[in-house]
């Protein structure tokens, strides 16, 4: 189903800064492919410490150059730098560090995402294949302490993203608990989604057409603020 | 207890058809391209190739070889298609997987690392929260409909888990920075990924290294994957690849 | 991300009567044995030791120290007693077992160090061939009759094993030689044993270290247990002990 | 049950030699506390690994004066020296190995060994508890591929220890391949208990006068060779 209006909102740089701000000093976090990757660029001088699940505590900035390394990149295939203090693990500690709950916050892309805190990102159906590629998504969905998908508020072609009910395959359940679109800033809430923030220029009734399932209106509605 | 082979080749001799062999690597990080290459050489078939986070898009002329000679059975691996769609459709492996002639089964990274330790540490089964709320807790993911076999689930103190088992494949082929002829690897930072598990996993364990020294060279707190999990080591050049991916 | 605390009875403060505390250290070797003096001093009650391989016979005074105290209410391990008879005897902590005033659950040495990595790796049960014929796969091993529980037991291709559960305690006393402000550690040859597993198991994990450095002074492919599994710091000087045990 | 005589056997310092000899060059292997520790003072020169489930592979001869390092410790904890490719691993690493089929051959003491090759050896009933000390004999039975015992053949009261059924809380069912005492080198198979050697000085029968259960006499019954 299509809302067919497109509306301007955030750049994928600047939905990544807005992530950042929910980042608390003194976390640990994980970013995944896509506008997550972004996140990175807003995070230099905070107290905060990037794990990739390669293997990697305190993965640095990209690599340009005469740094780059072939034994050295993120979960992205980037090539990265090290800091003081970054270190190297194998992966079964790598995956134990995430199932285990040890990451404070996981970043993720979607496809899809609903009302329940459902996700969908692993596999578009539009391929055709019943397999995909499924990464490390799952697991992070399981041991983060939270979960936020970064993403644009609907499809290039104008359809939801933000859905009732996900048409395409789960990648885990009742996870999410912020969302970060070009067009808002929503919280998932055993009450439903509130819409907490919005972008400059746009009003609640502009994001809820664009947003399948009904918007709580947070009582503190505000623009974005970057 | 020396254990330098001096030919690759003759590090895998013993390969048959049907085997099972472990490929680490992260995309392009950390793969053991001479012993891919190797194998292409001897031209085996009937290959199961185990992964962990797509080494076969990192050395994607191994891949499409391996293919295209038809050396493959069946890629288990949590990351292995091509992010582009239209890419995709022009892979050789993807086609094979569509037409069903290769066997994909896909799980997610974290259990497919967990299943790579539970084999080497004598642990044949395990439960995972990974995968709850997927089609990863239905059965294994796999393009061959008849190979799907439902997994079992469990409530453990109100969370519900997935029952996932060891994975001991036949060889495991390892690419280390250092080794000493005792099989005492060390690997450079992120190209470590899934060579320690994978060397843990196999009933053989074949590592390829950049730098071969003497026992009593890498300190005892230093060594990442100790010997007796390792039976060859073969000296290989530092290789030359490109770490993007597509 | 700064971790250091300077005082070693302000680094346990917030522990409380009741708290359950993983104890590394292997007979005498890779014991906190700071820590575990802290907490004496500190006097808290109803404690619960989990450990892996005798570190209370290793630190004997303290451990005879908190048993005088009245601080203990339940030991796990899976070596414990006195290998004498005679001595054991004599051992206040034994006494306290055979008067059921302490509780002691045992469970074989593999069992315990997977119990506390699954806990920290996120599963919660795994299957073992270990215990399979003993006492160990019909209950868990305690003197108190009525905390036995039985245990689940599983054939897989053919063989059979026990299910055990992940443990998570409260609090991890961690021994390390080095580490950085960040949390990284690294533990100096076989003083290393349930160090890091147990790092990963707790909530709260308290280093006490032998050298403390500054961020970066650790190779990133030196560092034995990553940061992110510490939550303070403490510098100690260099113990002082026996390496006998009875 | 008594057998009541008591014969002249092999010391514990022979009984090790006699084992040492059955280790294949090439093994890596496990010694538990007793006389097993005393292997390793036959296996210098030889092309094999022991492994000690605190965390090392290759320790090294028990440590003298200046050589004591507080930090370096074999399992039955005692000082010892590191070898050119000696290494160290954290406790789950160790128990992995043990577990997962990369030991060659342990070697154990016992208190009893049975004909279908059973042991006991962690509980001494005679204690009074229902609690003892485990260790990681447990661990060693499930995951070696060769289980050796070494122990006096009776007791010092002159009991049976190599017994029809065990009166003793089990380690172990079924593990036991190799019996080596101060009398005999006895084979546990499927058939029974086959004796292989006897001790210089005896005879088959004097063998069979201080052991329970029906021994099938070797067809190539041979002093123990030293």
């Amino acid at each position: 189903m299509s809302p067919k209006v497109k509306f301007e909102g955030l750049s994928r740089e600047l939905i990544a800064l807005r992530v950042s701000r929910e980042i608390k000093e003194g976390s640990y976090f994980n970013l995944g492919i896509g506008i997550p990757t972004l996140v990175t660029n807003w995070t230099e001088g905070m107290d905060v410490i990037p794990q990739a699940e390669i293997g990697m505590l305190k993965t640095g900035a990209l690599a340009q150059g005469e740094e780059v390394n072939q034994d050295l990149i993120n979960a992205s295939c980037q090539a990265v730098t090290e800091l003081p203090g970054s270190c190297y693990f194998d992966i079964a500690e790598s995956f134990g560090m995430i199932r285990g709950g040890h990451i404070d916050v996981a970043v993720m892309g979607a496809l899809q995402v609903n009302v329940r805190g459902d996700y969908a990102g692993w596999s578009n159906p539009g391929r055709g294949m019943f397999v995909g590629n499924i990464g490390g998504s799952m697991d992070l969905c399981a041991g983060a302490r939270k979960l936020f998908i970064a993403m644009e508020h609907t499809t290039r072609d104008g359809e939801y993203k933000v859905v009732k009910e996900l048409s395409y395959p789960a990648t885990a359940l009742g996870k999410v608990s912020m969302l970060f679109t070009d067009l808002a800033v929503i919280e998932i809430t055993p009450q439903g989604m509130i819409l907490r923030e919005v972008a400059p220029g746009l009003t609640a009734a502009d994001v809820q057409s664009v947003t399948e399932p009904k918007l709580i209106i947070g009582p503190d509605l505000k623009e974005i603020e970057l | 207890m020396d254990k330098v082979i001096p030919s690759i080749d003759d590090a895998i001799a013993d390969i048959k058809d049907g085997a099972v062999i472990a490929v680490p690597g992260f995309f392009a990080c950390g793969v053991p391209r001479d012993l891919l290459q190797a194998i292409i050489r001897k031209g085996v078939k009937n290959l199961t190739l185990t992964c962990g986070c797509g080494p076969l898009l990192g050395a994607a002329t191994e891949l499409k070889t391996l293919v295209l000679n038809g050396q493959l059975k069946k890629v288990v691996d949590s990351y292995g298609l091509f992010r582009s769609a239209s890419k995709g459709m022009a892979d050789p492996f993807e086609q094979a997987v569509r037409n069903g002639t290769i066997e994909f089964e896909v799980y997610p990274m974290g259990t497919m690392a967990e299943k790579y330790r539970a084999g080497g540490a004598g642990i044949p089964a395990f439960y995972t929260p990974t995968g709850v709320g997927s089609v990863v807790e239905e059965s294994n993911v796999t393009n061959i409909e008849a190979n799907r076999t439902p997994k079992e689930t469990r409530m453990i103190d109100g969370q519900k888990y997935v029952l996932e088992y060891a994975l001991k494949p036949d060889y495991a082929f390892i690419h280390a920075f250092t080794g000493d002829r005792e099989g005492n690897l060390r690997y450079a930072k992120t190209a470590r990924n899934f060579n320690h598990v994978m060397a843990t996993a196999a009933r053989v364990t074949i590592a390829e290294v950049e730098n071969l020294v003497e026992s009593g060279q890498l300190d005892g707190d230093d060594v990442h994957t100790p010997g007796i999990y390792v039976h060859r080591i073969v000296a290989v050049a530092r290789p030359q690849f490109a770490i993007t991916i597509d």
